[in-house]
């Protein structure tokens, strides 16, 4: 990759939740950069915490442990005009259009507050220049049919639009988008992603995207990375193509074969790779060892179940995955004693 | 935390110490819910004791004043000799210091004595409190059980059929009794019905029972007691049923609204099987618990209606004690009537763990 | 008092009727005569019930009314479907006042729409309209009667109990007095005293709850362990008690002993709401972008709060009424005529439940509470409609 | 498909709801057959109507919704046609669930969280007349191992002891508990995970060819459609805009809400792909638009659109299509398949 400094960095960033007496680990020992202008996918199951990982490089959420920095410093011991600055350079896009939008302001007042707050703007013709330039930039036209309306009176994708009109307000550097798409229609999806693909174009905003969906993965990040996350950690990382047209690690192998395609004849001829188990182990009790080895096909007794898997280079080009069998060459197979079993 | 092993076992290496095995055994009763709850409640009651015992002391006049007041208006007699017959009267010094009085109660406390009554010839409270309390158990138990059933049963009814005029006269009628205080319902009983209509005799409807009547089990008495209660409970009843109804009609709402109705019927179970066992079940859990707090609240009784219809509940005599300052018996009244509602929050905890597996889990 | 209020509520008038002027000249200028008009009747009454502030308010509002309604063809740069560069977007200080008037105006248009489509809700706000407007204007035009008006015990009589004549609407009482300018002079007391107590219940609650959920920690552990040991005790009996022990003055601690009861439950509910409108992904997004605990605080949190806030205030206005009268009925509240509360008590002690010629002395305070707690209740059915935008469009 | 039986047909169906803003015209005249054994996919966007069809074939509309015109006619296995909108209460508790059953998204709330399993198993069977529990039990536990569960825990546990997969598959067995012989799911497979997802659609083809039941499958995910489906039915605001084999209906669709669908659906094994969003939203199904209800967001639109509704016409053997520019958008669509398939070409090579 480039050897420019990356915007946000995370390194071996852990992360616990409470719940009673439980320790929960939603993240352990993630590592990860985002270059300025860079397109990031975190690909993952529902409760593999890559919603935590986007929090956490919005500074939504703190980490347990582990580093954060950006621009090569630590967030924490900021003095407060650094701190603000770093705050509003990274911005996020939440998932439930219905909620992300405060419901008693209107789309105006809600693009106002963060343009007055920070003095982005000198006086009020230019507050509604701006927010006049912000609903276009997102494609919401003509603005005057949008800015006096409460967030009730919009679609999905609309409201989706003014989420991300409000994060463009402060000019930031980097916005993650949790799920941004996935409960807008799929006829809208596309023209989303598109507006948030020029956006990157026109002001080398950095993108953090979030999804469950690799397809979706595949078609917005394709000149980006893939980051496939499976139970808290990062198993495999690298350019999109080379993920989705060659994965490695067996979680993403298995994930890849099991998405049904939007083509008949393909999807029907799809080979899924038979999983030994179909339960996701829950997060407070994590299988010891590489967490995906009860279900692995390939899994290597005593070598799986013993140490924790490490991200590792796999080839030259930048591409890593957490699967000692991989990393240390023994090659996969499946093996048919551990299929039965 | 399994069971505590203190069965024998063949292996002597395995045998664990009885200091870790005391550890185990304090940790795993410190973690129960039972240990918590009960520990946090006797706290409550202690602060509760502690702050009325401070509190009624500080109230202007003592028991004493307050019959030598009386002495003094109603025989004509000097302050002197009003005091002077009345240190005889009561076992009370006003003038011993706080610290004092406070330990020594709380001694009695620890031994489950509540005192004795100051101003009604040194009975013990806690006969005090026996006397009075089956009478308030009797009227407001009965007037909410009777509001409770009317209220779910037509709350479920008025959900069921919403919309129609069933369901508004009764939403109308619910926010009315919701609305009205009980003491408005009380008098305008007695006025309209007894007065001005005429329709009863008041003097037959008030107080406890007939005072001719023997007590005892015989249809004569359990009539007369009928009769006198009939006027509480239904003020009472009156009074909140309609609250049961605005809360079991909205619980039933959202319940009717959610997925496993729907399937139920494409299920194709019969129309009572959905009432009862999907819909009724799942809409009255979230009153279980305020049914639970409301029965703590019982003990206290309803110190306004006993008042008006002359019931000899604990809340008129709490009321009656604190005219005389009678010390004792407002701490004793006090102390079971918070009793009961810590004891009552915790069945309503345990309850609901009874009613819905889901907190069953959680509460782990 | 009742000179108080004259005094007060006639400059009132003046100002109400000069500031009125205002909106009739805007209407007369946007040819909106009819809203000009109501704007000044409006001003007028508001001016006298509510002396300056109110007017001004008054003010405010019917002027930004008519101007939200005058304002509808104005040209805004937002209405224009030109590109940027084409469009100006300077605006006036006065064009600009203008505009916030008009939303403003819309607003109140909406709420006031949405008030009056609730059905049950609007009952209870003619309602407390009715209750508020007699205990303030009726001492203006009823003089207190503090006198006997019979002067003889009729036969067989032990009080001057009276039914009600053509003469006294409703009754005399045991003494004989006229108990239709009792009960215009008695709501006031009671009313302000619940108001009051209602007020400071929910402010703590408010502040408290808010503090809980947003400071955490042990704060919050403190908070709420006090919340519920005062919930532990029954409310009715300590509150009796301690009425005993402070014998109120002045009605004001009164409500003050209210508040301290029972803001505990509010101030739990107050702080569940906090913390889950903490949780909302527009707060998150605010916190994202900087905008600053008072913003967030003000701006996000508290108008979503709003409905719920205000409802939970009329319960304890009612609930405070409710323990006032309870305490004035038990007589542990130094009497003080005229009030309801003593008329209820007074009445029941001179045997007006046994008496049919009485029964006007009980059951008109008692019907006037029972309307008023009622129409509170109705009331607070609309108050969801008029608070939620989405609502009170009428979606 | 065509040569087999038919199980249920509706024909010319209409629902509309009464809201406060007014009439909500949710399905209008749709009509279709599902033959023996076949599986019908609708596909369409959140509010185009599919839950509103298919609540309605089970006659299980809220009080709000009226059922305007249309007959649904079910054919049982004695061949004996029901009239299903004439049945009287007792029949239709009887016709739900043993001749028509659902199947719902797991996820949700579709299991009474406070009733274990079984008894819900025990309900469904005693509602029916089968009141030989040890009978019941045995048949759910087979049920239970098709659909790849732990038979004994699974049937004495309580839904919040089951993950969303798992209550999934509990709903299946739920759906196939007493044999019937139309089974409508809706949306069982999204707000799953994707590996969850692929265990729930192998079982379901494992079920179908063993049980043989006809099943309608909603779903606003064209993948999923794609794989499971004989039979594929495109709605956009409440009416079947184009209906075909899955084959025709993705390589050679007609419509051009149709083709706009696929055009928005990424596909993940052909590499990069050039895709477009359709422009605009979805109507509202109060005040809906003249003519062609698409004609607003659709760039084959053209006069006639905006006045007239095209009405359904057979394109090909099976395949029909309400649209006046079918031929153009087949021609755009063989087109643009080109293209992404040289795409295709030009990263392999």
């Amino acid at each position: 990759m480039t050897t420019q400094q990356p915007l946000i960095e995370l390194r071996h960033v852990h992360r616990h939740f409470k719940k009673g007496r439980t320790d929960i680990p939603v993240l352990q020992d993630i590592s990860l950069a985002v270059h300025p202008g860079e397109i990031l996918c975190l690909v993952g199951e529902s409760g593999c915490g890559k919603t935590t990982t986007g929090k956490i490089m919005v500074g939504l959420l703190a980490e347990s442990s582990g580093e954060v920095l950006y621009e090569g410093q630590p967030i924490h011991g900021r003095g407060r005009k650094d701190k603000s600055e770093y705050r509003r350079s990274l911005q996020i896009v939440h998932q439930d259009p219905f909620a992300s939008l405060n419901p008693s302001h209107t789309i105006g007042q809600i693009l106002s507050y963060p343009l007055k707050r920070h003095h982005l703007v000198s006086n009020r013709a230019e507050l509604r220049r701006r927010i006049w330039e912000l609903l276009t930039l997102v494609d919401l036209t003509p603005p005057g049919d949008i800015v006096n309306k409460y967030p009730h009176q919009l679609s999905g994708g609309q409201r989706q639009r003014v989420s991300i009109a409000r994060a463009l307000s402060v000019n930031p550097r980097l916005i993650v988008a949790d799920e941004a798409v996935s409960m807008v229609d799929v006829s809208i999806r596309i023209s989303l992603l598109k507006t948030l693909q020029s956006l990157r174009d026109r002001f080398g905003i950095a993108v953090v995207f979030i999804t469950h969906d690799l397809a979706l993965a595949k078609y917005f990040a394709w000149e980006g990375r893939v980051a496939v996350m499976y139970l808290g950690r990062v198993v495999e990382i690298g350019s999109t193509p080379e993920i989705i047209g060659s994965p490695s690690h067996p979680y993403t192998k298995a994930l890849i074969s099991a998405i049904p395609e939007a083509d008949p004849i393909l999807t029907r001829r799809k080979e899924t790779l038979p999983l030994r188990s179909d339960d996701i182990p829950s997060l407070v009790n994590i299988p010891a060892g590489c967490a995906f080895h009860p279900r692995c096909p390939f899994f290597v007794p005593g070598v799986c179940d013993q140490e924790v898997p490490a991200l590792e280079p796999l080839n030259g080009y930048g591409q890593e995955v957490a699967c000692i069998p991989l990393t240390q060459g023994m090659g996969l197979s499946i093996r048919e004693s551990n299929a039965a079993s | 935390m399994g069971a505590i092993p203190f069965r024998r076992t063949d292996q002597p290496v395995s045998q664990p110490s009885l200091w870790s095995l005391s550890k185990k055994l304090l940790r795993s009763v410190y973690r129960s819910y039972i240990f918590r709850v009960t520990v946090q409640g006797i706290l409550t009651l202690w602060v509760v004791t502690t702050c009325t015992f401070y509190m009624i002391r500080k109230m202007p006049n003592n028991p004493i004043e307050v019959k030598i007041d009386e002495f003094q208006t109603k025989q004509n007699l000097t302050y002197e000799e009003a005091r002077s017959k009345v240190a005889g009267l009561f076992d009370y010094d006003p003038d011993a210091p706080f610290i004092e009085q406070y330990t020594d109660y709380m001694g009695n406390l620890v031994q489950g004595d509540l005192g004795r009554s100051i101003t009604t010839g040194r009975t013990p409270v806690s006969q005090q409190i026996a006397k009075y309390l089956p009478w308030t158990l009797f009227a407001v138990g009965l007037g909410l059980l009777i509001s409770f059933v009317i209220g779910m049963i037509a709350g479920a009814a008025m959900a069921y059929w919403r919309g129609t005029v069933f369901d508004n006269v009764m939403t109308a009628f619910a926010s009315i009794s919701y609305g009205i205080p009980d003491f408005v319902i009380a008098f305008m009983i007695l006025l309209i019905g007894g007065i001005q209509l005429e329709l009863f005799q008041v003097g037959d409807y008030i107080g406890s029972v007939d005072p001719e009547i023997k007590a005892g089990f015989n249809p004569e008495y359990i009539r007369s007691l009928l009769q006198h209660v009939l006027l509480p409970v239904t003020t009472y009843v009156l009074a909140s049923v309609g609250g049961w109804m605005l809360t079991m009609k909205s619980s039933t709402i959202s319940t009717l609204g959610e997925d496993y109705i729907t399937v139920a019927h494409a299920r194709g179970l019969s129309q009572r099987r959905i009432l009862f066992g999907y819909v009724g079940r799942n809409a009255m859990l979230p009153l279980m618990t305020r049914l639970a707090i409301s029965v703590g609240f019982v003990l206290s009784g309803s110190i306004i209606i006993e008042y008006i219809f002359i019931y000899p509940g604990l809340g008129k005599y709490l009321f009656e004690m604190t005219g005389k300052r009678d010390y004792t018996t407002i701490q004793g009244i006090f102390l079971v009537t918070s009793a009961a509602v810590v004891i009552s929050n915790i069945l309503a905890d345990l309850l609901y763990g009874v009613l819905d597996p889901r907190v069953r889990v959680g509460s782990k | 008092m009742g000179f108080l209020i004259v005094v007060a509520t006639i400059p009132g008038l003046v100002i109400g009727l000069l500031c009125g002027l205002v909106p009739l000249g805007v209407g007369l200028r946007h040819q909106q005569l009819k809203w000009g008009i109501v704007g000044l009747v409006l001003c007028a009454l508001a001016g006298f019930s509510f002396s300056l502030i109110g007017g001004f308010i008054m003010l405010v509002f019917t002027t930004a009314v008519v101007i939200s309604y005058a304002f509808v063809d104005r040209e805004d740069p937002f209405t224009s479907r030109a590109s940027i560069e084409a469009v100006n977007f300077e605006e006036s200080q006065l064009e600009f006042l203008m505009r916030q008037m008009a939303a403003l105006g819309r607003t109140i248009r909406q709420s006031v729409r949405a008030l009056i489509r609730n059905k049950a809700g609007f009952l209870g706000f003619i309602g407390i309209l009715f209750f508020v407007g007699i205990s303030v204007f009726g001492p203006l035009f009823v003089e207190y009667d503090g006198d006997t008006h019979v002067e003889r015990l009729q036969p067989g009589a032990r009080t001057l109990f009276q039914k009600p004549s053509s003469e006294f609407i409703l009754g005399l009482d045991w003494k004989g007095r006229d108990i239709f300018s009792h009960m215009v002079h008695g709501g006031q007391n009671l009313i302000i005293t619940s108001i009051e107590a209602g007020l400071i219940a929910t402010l703590v609650a408010v502040v408290v709850g808010a503090m809980a959920a947003m400071i955490g920690g042990v704060v919050d552990q403190i908070l709420s362990a006090i919340a519920n040991f005062i919930l532990t005790i029954p409310q009715f009996p300590l509150l009796l008690v301690l009425a005993s022990i402070l014998s109120f003055s002045n009605r004001f601690y009164l409500a003050l002993l209210f508040a301290a009861l029972s803001w505990p439950a509010l101030m739990r509910a107050v702080r569940a709401q906090v913390l889950s409108l903490r949780e909302r992904d527009y707060v998150q997004a605010a916190v994202a972008l900087d905008l600053g605990l008072p913003h967030i605080i003000i701006r996000e949190v508290l108008p979503n709060l709003m409905s719920y806030i205000v409802v939970n205030m009329i319960f304890s206005i009612r609930s405070a009424m409710y323990y006032i009268v309870g305490l004035v009925f038990l007589g542990l509240v130094p009497l003080e005529e005229p009030d309801w509360g003593v008329m209820i008590y007074v009445g029941r002690q001179q045997g007006a439940i046994f008496n049919s010629d009485g029964a006007s002395m009980i059951l008109s305070p008692v019907i006037a509470i029972a309307l008023f707690q009622l129409s509170l209740i109705l009331f607070t059915r609309s108050l969801e409609e008029v608070f939620n935008p989405r609502l009170r469009s009428g979606l | 498909m065509a040569g087999k039986e038919i199980v249920l047909s509706v024909q010319d169906l209409s629902i509309t709801y009464l809201t406060r803003r007014g009439r909500l015209q949710a399905v209008s005249h749709v009509s279709f057959d599902l033959h023996r054994g076949e599986t019908l996919a609708l596909i369409g966007e959140s509010g185009c109507g599919k839950s509103t069809l298919n609540f309605g074939l089970m006659r299980l509309l809220p009080k709000n919704a009226n059922t305007e015109t249309g007959k649904i006619v079910y054919t049982d296995r004695a061949g004996q046609k029901i009239d299903v909108l004439a049945l009287n209460t007792r029949s239709l508790r009887k016709f739900r669930w043993s001749e028509c059953a659902m199947v719902f998204q797991g996820a949700q709330n579709s299991l009474n969280p406070v009733i274990h399993v079984r008894d819900m198993i025990y309900d469904t069977a005693k509602a029916h007349g089968l009141n030989n529990r040890s009978e019941v039990r045995e048949r759910a536990l087979e049920l239970f191992r098709k659909v790849r569960l732990d038979p004994e825990r699974v049937f004495n546990s309580y839904p919040h002891e089951l993950s969303g997969g798992m209550r999934q598959r509990v709903l299946i067995a739920l759906g196939l508990l007493l044999n019937p012989q139309v089974v409508i799911f809706d949306e069982p497979t999204t707000a799953l995970d994707i590996l969850t997802q692929r265990s729930i659609l192998n079982v379901l083809r494992d079920l179908k060819e063993e049980l043989g039941f006809s099943s309608i499958f909603i779903s606003h995910d064209l993948a999923v459609a794609a794989e499971i489906a004989d039979t594929v039915a495109t709605m956009y605001a409440g009416e079947i805009v184009e209906m075909g084999p899955v084959n025709d209906i993705f390589y050679e669709p007609r419509h051009a809400y149709t083709l706009g669908l696929m055009e928005a659906s990424p596909r993940l094994s052909v590499g990069r792909e050039e895709l477009d969003g359709i422009p605009g939203s979805p109507p509202d199904l109060v005040e809906l638009p003249t003519g062609c209800k698409f004609h607003i967001r659709c760039p084959f639109a053209i006069e006639s659109c905006k006045t007239t509704q095209p009405p359904l016409e057979q394109a090909s053997i099976g395949h029909i299509v309400a649209c006046y520019k079918s031929s153009e958008v087949l021609e755009r669509g063989k087109e643009l398949r080109s293209v992404s398939s040289t795409a295709r070409v030009a990263r392999l090579s």
